[in-house]
């Protein structure tokens, strides 16, 4: 069997990727799905770390992660709609009136 | 099979918030009635859920009084009812009646809206209630996120301003990178303990020695960043500025004193309960926190023109005063200097939305000009409150101060106390600057009328910041019984 | 009867707070008579006090037990002194305010909460409560200045406030070291001045105690180079608040060095006194040769007080009867004179709307009583014999030439030049002839500030002459505190005239 | 063996997924590479025994989601692709900077400690303590996590009272 | 009787209190005579007190008053022993004559009151210092008549001048008593009192001989100050800004004497220390010397006159420097006879010429005014030293105690011989340039005789500087033996002993006198031209002479200039620029800073992460780091 290490090796791969992906893209979509990814990668280190130490919680937690994702894309999708509706364009970059 | 463990005491505050956004809601689906209805709901749910924090801390007393501590921990515990959790739920009870109170004029201008923006108030109270009382990380995680949603929603309720979108959108994607950063914490945490509940990872730590605590660390780092940018330390500050300005000024007070509060009681929960055992290793990391919140709160806040940064700065100041008391491993302190800066923030954007009108977004400094004149009754009790952020002697804010860096001292962080009281003083410069442009210029614009509700808040306010600094034992004696179980 | 003291000038301020704003002219008269409460009550103080060393009228109330801070008051004879100036000044310094039009109501309202402030602070036996008092001053008087100032009073205010406060910030973290050590050692947490003594600390812990707690008192002071916050503050304030200004608040920078440094710290205090000797001469002779030049009156006297603080500070850390007596008198005697003479400097800008000594000439020929006044306080200031300010001068030179000979002797050089700024300034304010046309036309001055001077001229009369009135009471408490010296040090009073000192003090010259 | 394969083929299509919602220029792209991602992760779910996951997240996450993404994507419009320059300041160079430490943190980590990632693994493993089967997951759901359970109704209707409120306002405001 | 030994004291100073809130009800002239009755009852009362000693053999006395500084030793105390007491009729006598004369002078004055009152203050205080019985007491005396004489020069304030020279007066002062009170300062160390019968009871046995020296010679500072001796003496000329009768009572015959009546007063402390005394008598005699040059050339009646004082002053100092206490007190109180004569006489010349100072624009006088010239000219005798005249016993005195001291201060004795003759010299010169020649007055000038009133004082004094030096000549020492309970126990100097010497001396001096006078007389009876060839002919040591060896420019040039630069460098460069710029700029460092920091928050949501990311990895290294990972 693969080391659980092993998982959680790419979920943090997972994670720093997302991450970075926060940084450089300036599409408010695109970091939405990169906190996304983030959440997965946190998603499979607990799957991972409860198998490892024979916990089921690491899975239940995962479920309630789920549905904050799920609960979060839907809050953020409606915030980013109402401002392309005001400003067309969906671009962060575009959003820095308020500074200093 | 195995049956819930229950205890409706536990969460009835709680679940009195939720029954009434959904009240709210369906009232508003199916009646649509005036706003002032709505609100008498969500007032009398607020009463109803203190009178309930009430009864629990009572029981909580008695439970504690009889050594019978066990039954503080409810739904398996998934949450605590320690004195501890009502406090820090009451807080936040009187801080959401308080901004409700001073925004209720956003409120009622939301028009229809009005049921979404109470309901979403009310939702966000609760889920930061849980966020204080949960023990398990997970359940902690959803009640930040159930607030913290609801928060980037309220940032972005207005019509009038773009600024608030961008707040809106600012405070969103911050807040969800943050949260994913804390919650892989908080896997990182599990991975290293099997534990995900605070009291289960206290045990744990307190009972086995962890050889390669590395990824404990990592985890109690990650989560430090992820409650830290809910409380605006520097360096996870920089959305709090830009919300602060953007959203809408009926709120601000609000959605800025619960999650302060709620953030740093969760932090505090985490740090002093579950992961004591490793102070040695994040103390001076908070230290480090605590320090650079402090001056570059102080320092910014200098330099900003208009009010409602220049409060952001503020709190990102006060996190790093709130930071020191960590560092003091006082969760007393904490509590204390929590309710105390809620009630003062909550208190001055009263006053900053009436300045700036219903449907102005600008706080301007310059609005300020000859306040003293146009609103004695505003500027006025601004200048308590300032003062008493500020930390000045017979004022709450001095008591909070002194509470959190005696503590630090006494717990051997002497030069981050010396560093807080050089902080605090810079920080004076920039309350006294709003504190001279209100009574030291004079201008002769028009004068401002204070609606009454905003007067009771800032009533309110003002008498605690001067009863809880002249007799902080009123507060303080309540404060030291909660303790986290 | 402390807390009375206290609270009296506090519920006055409700009172005069709860009169209507319309009703703007019986502010100021409610406010001065209600401030003869607290006179009253210091008189009676000052009348029933007894000579003796230790704390008097004590009152000790738990204030927050669990942090053993109380509501810890007592009077001695280093605080009786203050504590009647202040009673005495607030309601001369009210009456000095008839001039203020806007907003008199809040005015005196702070005035009053100052009082009540000042008196707290010289009460407080208790460092936290002392912290509190010696902080929440700070408000009112930013206020004062901040509002019914002069020009650059905004300034004038914030830097008044933020010096200040920048020292007590490091105070207060020693207090707070202090009682950490307190309660390591006794096992309780008190931050009562009486446990606070009893402390043991390391000699590096002491001196930077000591250090914090003299930063504070020194910016209070002001000494030497902490002082230009002192000049803008006393040019920026209206009349009342530079009087209480220099009269009082100064005060609690010399009284909390006697009170507090020598007391919780000896062993450091006796380390440190050449230094702050030093410190303090340099701020004798630095203020008063840069007061020669100063062109604005009030700058003058403000650097007069740099000047004359300094012997206070140099009185204290002589460690000598004479220069702790000294230093307490002076303390009273400053507040009297230059108290005075802001006063006077007020009265002139009440008239002529400028303090530039350039704009003056001659006015001894029109207004006669007050180049009367004028000069009789400054001569008290200068340190002529007979008038108050001599017996404290004297005191202090002569009890720190035991202990600092150079530095006494190069202060007493700063005596030189009080008489030259001081006197300077008064040629070019009021002799010869009045040459500009506004000066001619000057009012002398009114029975209502006759009033207001006389009370402060027989204090100086009665305190040159029979300076027993206060030394009496001062003497007991200032013995205890060099007892208290060398009860915990290896240091030795020197009293001079013992035949075993004499030799060293030859050798000397 | 076989967990070996999969676990390599589908840790490369989970990462080489999340490289493609970073890097491409199209946010459809994006899209598509989040679901190649969540795919391969549920995949890694089932490989770990986490089966109610799995289905849970291919379900929600590219059932729900991603379809929630996608309409979005269409309704602002695909037709601008985001250009590579960069012009924030200091961002690339923060970006590479950081990128770079935390690649030498993890070196470091990996090469001069001997950092765990699971410290207190059991030495055997149970596969029934871990086997996330509907009953085996709906039983703590239900019983110790009902709190948090009914927490989650708190999430949804804050998401569904936050969507309607948003979108109430361009109503009247547009 | 000698407990109520301070009336002597305090009914000047009712009088002046009196006079100070009533005196513009009483108007004039019965302020004045209400002054002049307080000092004349004074003066009854001294004499009064003061009769036991003149019958022998009566105990000096100290009554003390009440605590002043206790813990300093300094209390108010009464000493009253033949010492105090002569002092006190000196004072109260010359004073009560000095105030008759002023309620003449000061007719018409508007301030007529108020001068009395300053007048009565002044001599309260001069009381004070003669009276005290501990050297606190003594230098609130000390600095009173400072005080007074500051008032006083300045009485005519509106004149810039007499304002400056009251100024100076009162700072020269102060520079004088900060060497007096370092003296104190060393005196209490040392003994632990100020009081004079426990330091001189213990003197000997406490102060070594580089104390006692030390503490001589900074009391020698305070009196060089108050008694106008080289190099402070440049403040007397200039008061004679102030009323006539003030130069005659406080700057000629009392308050600059103070500085000698403090060195006999502590003679037990310079009996140890012979080097302080060699040098005030080395600084007495060099400052006579110095200063007569200076009256040479003088054409200001009161300028000549108050360098004559400080002339005379070398000469008492020159005596105490001696040691010959009883000499130089007895030259003090003779010299306040003449002097004040000689003084009130110049104010009634000035006084009949309408203001008039300048001598040159005198002459020719005497015959409109014969009692004045008469009384000023017996004076000018004096003080040239002619027998029988008072001057000459005493200075007489001070001469053959310095020749019998012998050494080095025979050098000073023809010092002291040269400048009698130089006194003799510009005295006779000033006589006859007022009085004789021809009238040389300004137009306009028609001087008048003297008031009845002024005329009073000048007689009486007249007589005193006629009949005064008899109480001490050597063929009766009545003054000697009544001080001599004072003395007791120092080795006081004596003139020689025996006709013989005395005869040599007293002959070196009369000569001296002798041929000064004459010199003048021939010169100056001579027209106007011919005596200004004269002068012209001793150029430019005249000029240097008659600018008065130009030390007052020195004095600016060297230390009032440089002193004030300093200043403004010191309150703008220093203080504004430098300390409190540094003030401003650590508040301006904080502001720079935030503005500094404020371009950080961009406004870019992706430069936030950036920063928060950031702040996680250093969070997490820190940790790991910590954590020792």
């Amino acid at each position: 069997m693969v080391d659980p290490g092993l998982y959680m090796t790419v979920a943090a791969v997972l994670f720093f990727i997302g991450a970075l992906g926060m940084l450089v893209r300036r599409n408010a979509l695109v970091m939405f799905m990169c906190i996304e990814l983030m959440l997965n990668a946190v998603n499979l280190t607990l799957i991972s770390a409860g198998r490892a130490m024979n916990d089921l919680n690491g899975q239940v937690a995962v479920f309630f992660i789920l549905v904050v994702a799920a609960a979060e894309v839907v809050v953020g999708l409606a915030i980013i709609v109402a401002i392309f509706r005001r400003r067309s364009t969906a671009s962060v970059d575009e959003l820095n009136e308020m500074r200093g | 099979m195995q049956t819930p463990d229950v205890n409706w005491l536990a969460i009835a505050p709680d679940l009195a918030l939720a029954l009434a956004a959904a009240i709210i809601l369906l009232v508003e689906v199916q009646w649509k009635p005036r706003a002032r209805i709505l609100g008498l709901i969500a007032a009398g749910s607020l009463v109803v859920a203190s009178g309930l924090a009430v009864v629990q801390w009572l029981a909580a007393a008695d439970a504690v009084a009889a050594g019978n501590v066990s039954v503080l921990s409810a739904f398996s515990g998934m949450v605590l009812m320690d004195g501890y959790a009502i406090f820090g739920r009451f807080a936040l009870l009187v801080v959401t009646a308080m901004g409700i109170a001073s925004g209720w004029q956003f409120f009622s201008d939301l028009g229809r809206r009005c049921a979404e923006g109470l309901a979403l108030v009310l939702l966000a109270t609760t889920g930061f209630s849980i966020m204080v009382s949960s023990n398990n990380l997970i359940m902690l995680f959803l009640g930040l996120e159930v607030g913290s949603i609801a928060l980037y929603v309220l940032a972005g309720l207005t019509r009038e301003d773009k600024k608030a979108d961008e707040a809106a959108i600012k405070y969103f994607l911050m807040g969800s990178f943050a949260s994913a950063i804390f919650v892989y914490g908080v896997a990182l945490i599990y991975a290293g303990t099997r534990q995900l509940t605070i009291l289960g990872i206290g045990d744990f730590l307190g009972s086995f020695i962890v050889g390669s605590p590395g990824v404990i660390l990592i985890g109690i780092g990650l989560v430090i960043v992820g409650l830290g940018f809910k409380v605006s330390a520097a360096p996870f500050h920089t959305w709090a500025p830009d919300v602060y300005q953007g959203a809408p000024a009926g709120i601000v007070g609000y959605l800025a004193g619960v999650a302060k509060i709620a953030g740093f009681a969760a932090m505090a929960r985490i740090l002093l309960t579950a992961v004591d055992d490793f102070d040695w290793s994040f103390l001076p990391v908070i230290s480090g926190i605590a320090v650079v919140s402090m001056l570059l709160g102080s320092v910014m806040a200098l330099v900003q023109s208009d009010v409602r940064r220049m409060l952001a700065y503020s709190g990102v100041a006060h996190a790093g005063f709130i930071l020191t008391g960590i560092a003091g491993s006082s969760s007393d302190g904490i509590l204390f200097y929590l309710a105390v800066y809620a009630v003062q923030l909550v208190g001055a954007f009263a006053v900053v939305a009436a300045v700036s009108g219903p449907s102005g977004s600008s706080s301007d400094i310059g609005l300020y000009r000859g306040l003293s004149r146009r609103s004695p009754v505003l500027a006025g009790s601004l200048t308590v409150l300032l003062l008493g952020m500020a930390g000045l002697p017979l004022t709450s804010g001095f008591v909070a101060k002194f509470g959190v860096f005696s503590d630090a001292w006494f717990n051997g962080h002497e030069w981050l106390v010396v560093v807080a009281v050089l902080a605090s003083v810079i920080a004076f410069a920039f309350y006294l600057r709003i504190v001279v442009i209100m009574y030291m210029e004079d201008d002769d614009a028009a004068p401002i009328a204070v609606p009454g509700l905003v007067r009771w808040v800032l009533g309110i306010a003002v008498l605690a910041t001067l009863i809880w600094g002249i007799l902080p034992g009123s507060l303080l004696n309540i404060v030291a019984d909660a303790l986290p179980l | 009867m402390l807390t009375a003291l206290i609270l009296a000038p506090a519920v006055a301020a409700i009172v005069v707070a709860l009169i209507p704003s319309r009703r703007a002219e019986l502010h100021l008269p409610l406010g001065i008579a209600l401030s003869m409460v607290p006179l009253g009550l210091a008189g009676y103080l000052f009348w029933i006090f007894e000579p003796m060393p230790g704390y008097q009228h004590a009152t000790d109330a738990v204030w927050y037990e669990p942090w053993g801070i109380g509501w810890t008051l007592g009077v001695d004879g280093i605080s009786l002194p203050m504590v009647v100036l202040t009673a005495l000044l607030v309601p001369i310094a009210l009456g000095a305010s008839t001039s203020i039009s806007k907003r008199i109501k809040e005015f005196v309202v702070f005035i009053l909460l100052l009082e009540a402030g000042m008196i707290g602070a010289f009460l407080a036996l208790d460092m936290f409560l002392f912290f509190v008092f010696f902080e929440a001053i700070l408000i009112p008087m930013y206020f004062i200045i901040g509002i019914w100032g002069g020009e650059r009073r905004i300034y004038a205010s914030i830097k008044f406030f933020i010096y200040t406060a920048l020292g007590s910030a490091l105070m207060l973290a020693a207090i707070i070291g202090l009682a950490f050590n307190y309660s390591s050692q006794f096992g309780v947490t008190s931050f009562a001045l009486a446990d606070l003594m009893q402390v043991t600390l390391d000699q590096g812990t002491e001196r930077w105690f000591f250090a914090a707690f003299a930063l504070a008192f020194a910016i209070k002071v002001p000494l030497f180079p902490l002082h230009t916050w002192l000049p803008d503050a006393h040019v920026e304030a209206p009349t009342a608040g530079s009087v209480l200004l220099a009269a009082v608040l100064l005060k609690l920078g010399t009284y909390g060095l006697l009170r507090f440094n020598l007391a919780l710290f000896p062993e450091a205090s006796v380390d440190a006194v050449p230094i702050m000797g030093t410190i303090a001469v340099i701020g004798i002779i630095y203020g008063a040769v840069v007061a020669i030049v100063q062109p604005d009156l009030k700058k003058l006297v403000a650097y007069s007080s740099v000047s004359h603080l300094g012997f206070i500070v140099l009185g204290t850390f002589a460690l000598t009867s004479g220069g702790l007596q000294g230093a307490v008198i002076q303390n009273f005697n400053h507040g009297v004179t230059t108290g005075a003479l802001f006063l006077l400097v007020g009265m002139l800008y009440d008239r002529r709307h400028t303090k530039a000594i350039a704009d003056f000439g001659g006015l001894q020929k029109v207004m006669p009583v007050f180049a009367g006044f004028f000069l009789f306080m400054t001569f008290a200031s200068i340190g002529l014999p007979g008038l108050n300010g001599f017996v404290g001068e004297f005191l202090i030179l002569i009890g720190s030439y035991a202990t600092v000979p150079v530095l006494a002797i190069i202060a007493s050089f700063g005596v030189v030049l009080a008489a030259i700024y001081l006197l300077w300034a008064y040629e070019r304010v009021f002799t010869g002839e009045p040459d500009k046309e506004e000066n001619k036309v000057l009012v002398d001055l009114s029975p209502r500030e006759i009033g207001l001077l006389t009370p402060l001229a027989i204090l100086v009369l009665v305190v040159g002459l029979y300076p027993a009135v206060l030394l009496d009471k001062i003497g007991p408490s200032t013995e205890a505190v060099l007892d208290h010296i060398e009860s915990s040090t290896d240091f030795e009073v020197p009293y001079p005239g013992r035949l075993d000192d004499v030799f060293t003090a030859g050798g000397d010259s | 063996m076989v967990e070996s394969f999969v676990f390599v083929l589908m840790a490369i299509a989970a990462i080489a997924g999340a490289v493609t919602v970073v890097v491409a220029r199209n946010p459809v792209y994006s899209a598509i590479g989040l679901l190649g991602t969540l795919f391969s992760v549920a995949v890694l779910y089932v490989l770990q025994l986490a089966h109610f996951v799995a289905a849970v997240q291919i379900i929600v996450y590219a059932g729900a989601v991603l379809t929630l993404f996608l309409f979005v994507i269409m309704l602002i419009g695909v037709d601008k692709d985001e250009t590579r320059t960069e012009n924030l300041p200091f961002q690339r160079k923060a970006v590479i900077a950081l990128g770079s430490v935390i690649i030498l943190l993890a070196a470091a980590l990996a090469l001069f400690t001997d950092f765990q990632w699971v410290p207190g693994a059991s030495e055997a493993l149970i596969p029934d303590s871990t086997n996330g089967t509907i009953e085996a997951i709906a039983e703590p759901l239900f019983t110790s996590w009902v709190l948090a359970f009914e927490a989650t109704a708190l999430l949804l209707t804050i998401s569904a009272a936050g969507a309607i409120a948003l979108a109430h306002y361009r109503k009247r405001d547009i | 009787m000698i407990d109520f030994i301070w009336l002597i004291i305090a009914l000047p100073l009712l009088s002046a209190v009196l006079l100070h809130f009533l005196g513009r009800y009483l108007g004039e002239p019965l302020s004045g005579w209400l002054a002049t009755v307080a000092i004349g009852a004074s003066f009854v009362f001294a004499l009064v007190a003061a009769l036991p000693f003149f019958e022998g053999g009566a105990e000096a006395s100290t009554v003390p008053l009440w605590e002043w500084m206790p813990a300093v030793g300094a209390s108010f105390e009464i000493q009253w022993d033949p010492l105090s007491a002569m002092m006190a009729l000196v004072v109260t006598g010359v004073g009560t004559l000095i105030h008759v004369f002023a309620i003449s002078y000061m007719h018409g004055d508007e301030r007529f009151a108020r001068f009395f009152t300053y007048l009565n203050l002044f001599v309260a205080s001069m009381l004070t210092l003669v009276l005290a019985g501990n050297y606190a007491m003594l230098f609130l005396g000390w600095e009173l008549v400072g005080l007074c004489s500051y008032l006083l020069i300045g009485f005519w304030f509106t004149r810039p001048s007499a304002a400056a020279a009251a100024k100076k007066a009162f700072v020269v002062n102060r520079i004088g008593d900060f060497g007096f009170m370092i003296a104190l300062m060393l005196v209490f160390t040392s003994f632990g009192t100020l009081s004079f019968a426990g330091v001189f009871e213990r003197a000997p046995e406490v102060l070594t001989t580089g104390t006692a020296t030390a503490i001589g010679l900074l009391m020698l500072v305070g009196a060089a100050g108050k008694s106008a001796q080289i190099p402070l003496y440049v403040w007397l000329p200039d008061a004679m800004e102030g009323p006539t009768p003030v130069s005659a009572l406080i700057h000629a015959a009392t308050m600059v004497t103070a500085g000698v009546y403090v060195i006999a007063r502590s003679a037990a402390i310079f009996e140890l220390a012979p080097a302080a005394s060699m040098t005030v008598a080395t600084v007495g005699a060099i400052t006579a010397i110095w200063a007569a040059t200076i009256a040479l050339a003088q054409r200001d009646i009161k300028r000549v006159l108050a360098y004559s004082t400080v002339s005379q002053l070398g000469y008492m100092f020159l005596a105490v420097g001696s040691t010959a206490y009883v000499a130089g007190l007895f030259h003090l109180m003779t010299h306040a006879f003449f002097k004040a004569l000689l003084f009130l006489g110049a104010g009634a010349v000035i006084h009949a010429m309408n203001g008039e100072q300048d001598m040159h624009k005198m002459g020719g006088l005497l015959k409109r005014m014969p009692v004045t010239g008469i009384t000023m000219g017996i004076a000018t005798l004096a003080i040239a030293g002619i027998p029988p005249m008072a001057g000459f016993w005493s200075k007489d005195e001070i001469l053959g105690a310095a020749f019998e001291r012998g050494g080095w201060f025979s050098v000073l004795f023809v010092v002291g011989l040269v400048t009698a003759l130089l006194t003799s010299f510009y005295m006779s010169r000033q006589w006859v340039l007022v009085f004789l020649g021809e009238p040389r007055w300004s137009e306009g000038v028609d001087p008048h005789k003297a008031p009845r009133l002024m005329g009073v004082p000048l007689i009486a004094l007249a007589v005193l500087s006629v009949l005064g030096g008899l109480v001490n000549t050597p063929f009766r020492y009545t003054l000697e033996h009544f001080l001599e309970p004072v003395f007791e126990g120092i080795s006081v100097q004596h003139p020689p002993e025996g006709i013989g010497m005395f005869l040599i001396v007293a002959g070196l001096s009369v000569v001296a006198g002798l041929v000064g006078a004459a010199a003048a007389l021939v010169t100056y009876r001579q027209p106007a031209s011919s005596w200004r060839r004269f002068e012209e002919g001793l150029q430019p040591l005249w000029g240097t002479w008659e600018d008065a060896y130009r030390v007052d420019d020195f004095y600016g040039r060297t230390l009032v200039a440089p002193g004030k630069r300093v200043a403004e460098v010191m309150a703008f460069d220093v203080d504004l620029a430098f300390i409190d710029g540094a003030v401003n700029g650590i508040a301006g460092f904080f502001l720079g800073l935030g503005q500094r920091l404020r371009p950080l928050q961009t406004g870019y949501v992706r430069n936030y992460a950036a920063l928060l990311f950031a702040g996680a990895v250093v969070v997490v290294a820190w940790l790991l780091a910590g954590g020792g990972l």
